[in-house]
């Protein structure tokens, strides 16, 4: 029987009709819901154990106590600890997100590499460890034997007091070099006043904890300053006191930054004449005779007039004060009414634990020394010296040394020679000063560069100049664990262990009024292929034999750090467990927790991931080892080294201020920093992008921030396209009006416009630190970041 | 949507809400129904069709 | 044959033809489909439930009823989150006694061999997970609910070998939560897993406010 | 949707003091970490951000140098009378949960009309234009939590006071025998994580805990409250400018709170 | 000699030669076209197609959903003209009317399809419904009345000569017709309630004061205006398609008494209509306002949207076309009639513009920022896939089917 089309149609009906009475066509559209509910692209989160570590965070040098959430081995958030005295519950958004950049594989270096396309591009290629340490030993060793040692240069980017740093300056000196440079950020400005002033060789501390004044001239409390985590907590207990905050803030700064705005009350200053003001309102103390007299005769050296050695009688701290800043005077450099100044006299009168606090932004930006010799002024005369809630200048931490270090006959002669690139009287050359010489020199300076989490790129002022002075870098190796900008230069990469994949430690976390030792076990599985700093140096000197392999004895860096930590459990001072009593409490810990067997010590210490010595009241006042055996107004020391620094009158031994000196055209160009976001070698977590506003970064256009009054004469409005130019170069920028500008002076945030890590923060802005003209310090030798002078034009 | 779902309740809104829903369905149901039949009847020749005039 | 009038011969061949056509739809949708939509899958290796859950035969297994017996290896953590399948290492409490019966039947032999020596855990098929969205807190269900194992996961405890395990093409689902029957009607309190068996239960139970939507899902 | 009459559960709430808080973003970056949210290259658009808990930055307009910038930390308000969203759902992707007063969200049941994103005066819902970004092989999934789902594109997110926290504690009580929580048992991510403290969180219900406490303060208000959706995060702070900018008034309406004297 | 496919063409009824009608309708396949890409980007890679954002949670789409729905009002009311009231003379617009709401319907629901994040799920609002949403209510009713509209249609399909010849399909046609009476009520019915809760829709969202309106039990005022503005648009609307029609086919098509039928009631209905959106805009403007702390410029004062806008739309296309209408001299001069009609159709769209769009842009907290927003190729192709669907659907219709039952005797 044939079958035409309309029996067809018949069957198809049939069928149509059939297969809606069976599953079919109602559980397929449900199976395709619920398909839509768990698309295979979606991940899906591994279940398992839940579990808890306890670390510290060393993004910066902050180490605040953190807890790592993991399921199984797999982190999956971090959290503050209440307990852990250093932050007492407080971090920071980067901290927050510290987990993103453990895991996320274009943030980080994920195996040795050598480069695989031209310098800055950041393009490289895998190689097994082997390969890279032979690369690099062949290279040493020829450098070494061949040609001069000193030409293996390190820029040195770890916190100072810490184990790695300590092996990467070892290694250096017994490779034979003394080319040595620092970033340098206020930690160094504040060992040089705490050397030149008080005779100590080591950081200053601020027993914020116990502070009931706090005058700030411009330390960005909210911005990152010091140890975020600690500072922000702090600021919450300022807060929550009872009616009304008893812990007062004044902010002395020209812009209206979360500190200014929220602060008892805000002081608008000329940007860069801070110190100025410090000793306006020194006067106006002196002025009123209520100053700490006992502390300033007994203690102090070169307050009033003196007569040194020769007979020659000089001019002291006081008369100098005295004449130079009467509130007049000072009102026209600051720009501040000398009302405000009597008022402030009355406040630090009046308050109880005072204290004047320094460092711009996060601190990482360095202030002059004149500057912080004149703030810290004001405690002195207040004799808020090792006092509760003062500055705390001796914060010794009792650890080990490493051992002799073995330099052979060919590193005893290089060294015999003066570095090729000449450091200040610190003794602490810069990485501006390398890149000057680079750049400067006829025969070459540098052979081999090691970076350790070094980024000058955005830590360093005219940083647009280095990338020229890296081109003329024969090569250069990066042991950064992160594809940071300036590893983007590099040649060969030995990648370092992510923070919470190796052990971790801070030697006197960043302003801490006492004396701590944070350090803590590995606690995530290494995600990639990499190697923990200490261990690739330690390998790395094996590697090259001589007295090298001799000045490393040690297995492994942890075996280094144990060595180190037994003196300090030999000390017996101090504590290694966390007492109910907060070490602030400036009493003699009871019980140290240290049993005298290294081994259970060592497991306590990372139990508790700290070490820490209360201040107390026998130490409040101690023999300060200057010529003087005092704290010197005018500084011997200073005076030894006249000619190095070029002072020729006395007051160039004394706190005082002196105007940088800038181009007279063109607006003043600052920088200013964000808590929540980096401006220094580690990246920020991608999950900052959600934080950062969009009147700061829209797609990848950076705002530059002007008050309306300052955009009237320029005829800029909101949005504008602007060009930026300094004598250095010149960058692009939206315009963003706010009064919380001060008028005739432009910002623009540090951090952005990086070249190195991943989508998330690649090419987004521009980086400001390129084109700040910077001056050098003439004592510390660090650059000076206020005093850049631009001429703006719309596009 | 169903009294045999576990999100129905035994309330006003429900009732009235889907109540209508329901008549709508069903109106519209038996109007298809009837015209359906109606056709296959007439098809079948049980029922005369009737002249139908626009 | 010509007696018969045009429109019936063909409305009777064209019927005929819509029957064939309803019943084919039928064969497809009750028969043919439900074996297309799941794929099977083998366990990597056979564990016999009913062996450990008899106190007599395996010493160590405690607990009066079968739940508590259940327990002893898909307990509790110390935070009350659900074990689940337990790790290789629960079984090797156990079994890392060489004296212990192991190794004679083929597949304690393969276990021996390709786990326990190896370290490597076992790649188990879950007969019950439930999707991502979902939240079940077991411990609130057994320990606060006084719930038995079996008003869930029926007759799985007292099994000789593991079923192969079905899985939806489509939606990656164990074929466990809709059921066996590709119907979704269902007989016993464990034949189906849905989100509606869960609530019924809540309901009859008397937790109807536990019938809000974060109660279960994440 | 329930009324909190019904029933005498806990009623989660949320006291943010303005005045603490120093708009640092700590908040933010918890939550996003805490709740799987996914980041996208960009996210510079305020319009299309994924964020729960959002900053907004505000001035009090003055002339420099009276300038003064403070911050409101957004999460969801948890609306609780008439919740905006809940009411208009068509799928009720979205509910009041009567235990808690917590308003939940369901992706696997939102379809994505986003009703309720338009019903929603504080922004505080957010659309997934895009499935999360997890490139293969790039690690950003390494640190995803099994406690919260991971959305797919074309639904509808919203903060949900970490309720998985909640399930958390409650899980953690019944292993102890417990149903009672105490009350720092169960906090949201953003509590825990503020560095200022500035948030508090607890049951509004419990004239035990903090919150009730706070909110009698005459410095506490909540956003948009005329509106008459009871929020159920309230504010704090002693400025006049910050708390009139909690609201909409008609010139005259703001009552400034004269401190009570000591 | 007679185009090719003449045999298709209703009883004695001139068309075009093939080849012209099928350029004719090159620009409106295009449209499809355009529309069919933006549809599938949308659909494969997710509504980051768009430019829509967390602020613009609704836009151009909903937009044109709400116009297209309110102007297809027409059809379901003049099939309650038709049927229930027994307006006869109706009759020979009806099918016209029907046409273009199903058009109007099925493109709609084509567009939401589109529009929401998850459509595979879509069908989760009846399933898992929340009684008290309006969108819930809108979405039943539409979809409901979509198949009514069909029902509605599908006897004018049958109609088709050739069909016509097949016995079973002629006389489903023809029951089908004979009880179309109850359909027209079935989908007056449906057509109430979606056009109402669609106003609904924005009505009750109380959190947004642009948009919040107070109102009888569960309905805010906005339901009974938009059920009001739509079945005063609708007509109009017919009344224009059918103009066009003639306009291009160079033929008389419906008898003026049809015309001027649905222009009296269209008249009478948009006359009321005006009078209470002012009455609505007044109370709303100096009672709800107020309340929310706010003063009617408050809304204006940002952005392109002024208050220019209530005026264009209250007073230009509401006020004028309602008088014009209500002229009769004016209503039955055709030139005068189309310019009411096209002015009080842009009144409604205008209307449904503002309550979309405008209600979003508008930030609610203080501190908010006012966002704007301009569409994509792919949500303009999309949209206007719609018009060129509708052209298409119509010249089909118009030159197989007896869409016009006077057609014959009008042109002899």
């Amino acid at each position: 029987m044939e079958i035409n089309r309309r029996d067809f149609i018949k069957f198809v009906v049939g069928g149509v009709a059939g297969i809606h009475v069976t599953p079919l066509p109602w559980k397929l559209t449900d199976d395709i819901a619920i398909w839509t509910q768990n698309w295979p692209w979606v991940p899906v989160p591994e279940r398992g154990e839940f579990k808890e570590a306890k670390a510290i965070c060393t993004l910066c040098a902050g180490g605040c106590g953190i807890r790592l959430r993991l399921v199984e081995k797999r982190g999956v958030k971090i959290e503050a600890r209440d307990e852990f005295p250093v932050n007492h519950g407080g971090i920071c958004p980067i901290g927050m997100g510290g987990l993103q950049l453990m895991y996320d594989k274009d943030l980080r270096f994920t195996s040795p590499m050598k480069r695989g396309g031209p310098r800055g591009e950041g393009i490289f290629v895998d190689i097994s460890w082997d390969e890279a340490f032979s690369i690099l030993i062949e290279r040493l060793k020829e450098l070494r034997e061949k040609k001069d040692p000193r030409l293996l240069a390190v820029i040195d980017g770890l916190p100072y007091e810490g184990t790695e740093s300590l092996m990467v300056r070892r290694f250096l000196q017994a490779y034979g070099s003394n080319s040595y440079f620092r970033l340098p950020d206020q930690d160094l400005v504040d060992r040089t006043v705490n050397w030149i002033m008080h005779g100590i060789k080591g950081p200053m501390g601020f027993d914020l904890e116990n502070s009931d004044y706090i005058l700030s001239f411009g330390a960005g409390l909210l911005e990152g300053w010091g140890i975020p985590g600690r500072v922000l907590s702090l600021w919450g207990d300022w807060r929550s006191k009872g009616e009304g905050p008893k812990v007062k803030v004044v902010q002395i700064e020209s812009r209206a930054s979360n500190t200014a705005s929220k602060a008892d009350r805000w002081i608008a200053i000329n940007p860069g004449t801070e110190a100025a003001l410090a000793l306006g309102i020194v006067r106006e103390l002196l002025q009123r005779g209520r100053y700490n007299v006992d502390f300033v005769n007994e203690h102090t050296f070169g307050f009033g007039d003196w007569v040194d050695q020769e007979g020659r009688s000089h001019k002291g701290f006081k008369s100098l004060v005295m004449e130079a800043y009467t509130p007049e005077k000072v009102a026209s450099i600051t720009g501040v009414d000398p009302k405000e100044i009597k008022l402030i006299a009355s406040e630090l009168e009046s308050a109880k634990t005072p204290i004047a606090l320094w460092g711009r932004g996060k601190a990482e930006l360095p202030n002059g020394v004149y500057e912080t010799m004149a703030i810290h002024s004001i405690n002195l005369v207040l004799g808020r010296v090792q006092r509760p809630g003062g500055v705390i200048i001796s914060k010794e931490v009792p650890l080990g040394d490493l051992g002799p270090v073995f330099t052979d006959e060919k590193a005893k002669d290089s060294l015999r020679q003066d570095a090729l690139v000449p450091a200040g009287i610190t003794g602490i050359a810069h990485v501006g000063d390398l890149l000057k010489a680079i750049l400067d020199s006829k025969e070459p300076v540098v052979d081999t560069l090691f970076l350790f989490q070094a980024n000058p790129w955005v830590t360093m002022p005219s940083s647009i100049l280095l990338e020229k002075a890296l081109k003329k870098v024969p090569f250069i190796v990066s042991f950064s664990p992160f594809r940071d900008d300036t590893s983007c230069f590099a040649d060969l990469i030995l990648p370092d262990h992510g923070y919470l994949e190796k052990f971790q430690e801070i030697v006197n976390p960043k302003g801490l009024g006492y004396a701590a030792y944070c350090i803590s076990a590995p606690v995530l599985p290494a995600a990639y292929q990499t190697k923990p700093l200490g261990d690739t140096l330690i390998q790395l000197a094996g590697k090259l034999g001589d007295g090298i392999k001799e000045s490393f004895p040690f297995k492994s860096y942890e075996e280094a750090l144990r060595q180190r930590a037994s003196v300090l459990f030999s000390g017996k001072r101090g504590s290694i467990k966390i007492q109910k009593e907060p070490p602030w409490k400036w009493v003699e810990t009871k019980d140290s927790g240290i049993q005298g067997d290294d081994k259970k010590d060592w497991e306590a210490l990372l139990k508790s991931n700290l070490w820490y010595l209360p201040n107390t009241k026998e130490s409040a006042y101690i023999v300060f080892p200057t010529d003087s055996k005092k704290v010197e107004f005018v500084s011997l020391t200073l005076k030894r080294f006249k000619d190095a620094i070029g002072a020729k009158s006395d007051e160039d031994l004394m706190p005082h201020y002196k105007a940088l000196e800038t181009e007279k055209a063109g607006f003043l160009f600052l920088p200013y920093e964000m808590v929540n976001w980096s401006s220094g070698w580690a990246p920020s977590p991608p999950y900052l992008t959600k934080t950062v506003f969009d009147h700061i970064l829209l797609k990848q256009d950076l705002f530059l921030e002007l008050n309306p009054r300052t955009a009237k004469d320029l005829g800029v409005k909101e949005g504008d396209l602007v060009e930026v130019r300094s004598k250095l170069g010149a960058l692009k920028f939206k315009v963003h009006l706010s009064e919380v500008a001060m008028p005739g002076v432009i910002y623009a945030p540090l951090g952005f416009g990086r070249i190195g890590y991943d989508e998330f923060l690649k090419y987004k802005g521009v980086n400001v630190a390129t084109i700040l003209t910077c001056q050098k310090d003439p004592i510390a030798g660090t650059p000076l970041w206020w005093g850049t002078k631009v001429t703006i034009n719309r596009i | 949507m169903f009294p045999f779902c576990f999100e129905w309740k035994w309330d006003p809104d429900h009732f009235i809400f889907l109540g209508f829903l329901y008549l709508v369905l069903i109106i519209i149901g038996t109007g298809l129904g009837i015209a359906f039949l109606k056709t296959s009847a007439q098809v079948l020749g049980f029922m005369r069709e009737r002249h139908f005039d626009h | 044959m010509q007696t018969i009038p045009e429109y019936l011969r063909s409305s009777w061949k064209g019927w005929v033809l819509f029957g064939v056509g309803f019943v084919g739809a039928l064969i497809v949708g009750w028969v043919i489909f439900p074996t297309v939509l799941y794929s099977k899958h083998p366990q990597p290796i056979n564990f016999n439930h009913a062996l450990h859950m008899d106190p007599e035969r395996v010493s160590g297994i405690e607990g009066e009823n079968e739940t508590e017996r259940c327990l002893y290896c898909h307990g509790f953590r110390a935070d009350g989150t659900f074990v689940g399948i337990p790790k290789l290492d629960s079984c090797t409490e156990c079994h890392e006694d060489p004296s212990t019966p192991l190794g004679q039947t083929p597949e304690e032999k393969e276990f021996l061999e390709k786990y326990v020596a190896t370290g490597k855990e076992i790649p188990w098929y879950s007969y019950y997970r439930q999707p991502d969205c979902v939240y079940f807190s077991h411990i609130a269900h057994v320990k606060m609910g006084n719930i038995e194992c079996k008003t869930c996961h029926g007759n799985h405890g007292s099994l000789k070998v593991l079923p192969a395990y079905q899985q939806n093409r489509i939606t990656g689902y164990s074929r466990n939560i809709w059921g066996y029957r590709i119907s979704g009607l269902k007989k016993n309190t464990w034949d189906r897993m849905k989100m509606d068996d869960c609530a019924e239960c809540h309901k009859k139970m008397g937790y109807e406010h536990n019938n809000t939507c974060f109660v279960c899902h994440k | 949707m329930g009324k909190l009459s019904e029933h005498k559960g806990p009623k989660y709430g949320m006291v943010i003091d303005l005045d603490k808080c120093t708009g640092c973003g700590t908040c933010m970056v918890a939550c996003a970490h805490e709740n799987n949210l996914s980041v996208r290259p960009d996210e510079s658009d305020i319009q299309r951000k994924l964020t729960w808990m959002r900053l907004y930055m505000v001035t009090n307009g003055e002339a420099y140098p009276k300038t003064e910038v403070s911050y409101f930390p957004r999460p969801c308000m948890q609306c609780d009378h008439h919740t905006p969203c809940v009411s208009v759902c068509p799928a009720t992707a979205t509910d009041y949960d009567i235990n808690t007063g917590i308003v939940s969200q369901i992706y696997t049941r939102c379809i994505g009309c986003r009703y309720c994103m338009a019903a929603c005066p504080y922004h505080a819902r957010v659309f997934n234009w895009w499935d999360g970004y997890f490139p293969k092989g790039k690690g950003l999934e390494r640190y995803l939590s099994p406690e919260v789902s991971v959305r797919m594109r074309g639904v509808v997110e919203k903060c949900t006071f970490c309720h998985h926290r909640l399930m958390r504690a409650k899980t953690k009580a019944y292993n102890e025998g417990r149903r009672e929580l105490e009350e720092d048992e169960y906090i949201t991510a953003c509590t825990e994580a503020c560095p200022a403290n500035a948030i508090t969180f607890g049951d509004l219900n419990n004239p035990e805990h903090k919150v009730s406490k706070l909110i009698k303060s005459p410095y506490a208000f909540r956003l948009l409250e005329r509106l008459g959706t009871q929020p159920k995060v309230y504010y704090l702070s002693k400025k006049e400018w910050v708390r009139k900018l909690g609201d909409n008034y008609l010139p005259g309406e703001f009552k400034p709170v004269n401190p009570p004297k000591a | 000699m007679n185009p090719f496919d003449a045999a298709l063409f209703p009883e004695g009824t001139k068309r075009c030669s093939l080849k012209l009608f099928i350029a004719w309708n090159i620009p409106w396949i295009l449209l499809l076209l355009w529309g069919l890409v933006g549809a599938v980007l949308c659909l494969y890679k997710g509504l980051n197609q768009t430019n829509m954002t967390d602020y613009f949670a609704f836009a151009l789409w909903i937009v044109f959903d709400l116009a297209v729905i309110a102007l297809g009002a027409g059809a379901f009311f003049t099939g309650f003209l038709t049927y229930i009231i027994g307006k006869k003379e109706l009759k020979d617009i009806i099918n016209a009317a029907v046409l273009i709401g199903f058009i109007c319907y099925s493109g709609a629901i084509a567009m939401l399809g589109i529009d929401i994040g998850q459509p595979l799920r879509g069908w989760f609002i009846f399933w898992h419904v929340n009684v008290h949403s309006m969108l819930a209510e809108v979405s039943f009713c539409i979809t409901a009345y979509l198949g009514v509209l069909a029902i509605e249609y599908l006897p004018i399909i049958l109609e088709n000569r050739q069909i016509q010849r097949i016995k079973e399909l002629r006389l489903f046609g023809n029951n089908l017709h004979e009880i179309m009476a109850m359909f027209a009520a079935t989908g007056t019915f449906l057509s109430f309630f979606h056009q109402g809760s669609l106003g609904g829709l924005f009505g009750v969202m109380y959190a947004r004061p642009f948009a919040y309106r107070e109102g009888f039990y569960v309905w805010p005022w906005t339901f009974f205006l938009f059920v009001l503005s739509a079945i005063a648009a609708g007509p109009c609307f017919t009344i224009l398609c059918t103009r066009l029609a003639e306009f291009i086919t160079r033929k008389k098509l419906v008898p003026d008494k049809a015309v001027q039928t649905l222009a009296k009631i269209a008249a009478y209905l948009t006359g009321i209509y005006v009078l209470l959106k002012i009455v609505d805009t007044l109370v709303w403007a100096y009672k709800l306002t107020p309340k929310a702390g706010l003063t009617l410029m408050d809304y204006y004062k940002e952005g392109p949207y002024g208050i220019w806008l209530l005026i264009a739309e209250v007073i230009i296309f509401g006020i004028i076309p309602a008088i014009i209408l209500l002229i009769p001299k004016a209503r039955q001069h055709p030139g005068w009639l189309v310019v009411a009609c096209l002015m009080n159709c842009t009144g409604i769209v205008l209307n449904r513009f503002v309550f979309t769009v405008v209600t979003l842009a508008i930030p609610v907290m203080p501190f908010g920022r006012f966002v704007s927003y301009w569409p994509t190729w792919q949500e303009w192709g999309i949209a206007l896939a719609l018009v060129g669907y509708g052209f298409l659907l119509f010249s089909l219709s118009y030159r197989y089917l007896p869409l016009f039952p006077k057609e014959r005797e009008l042109n002899p």
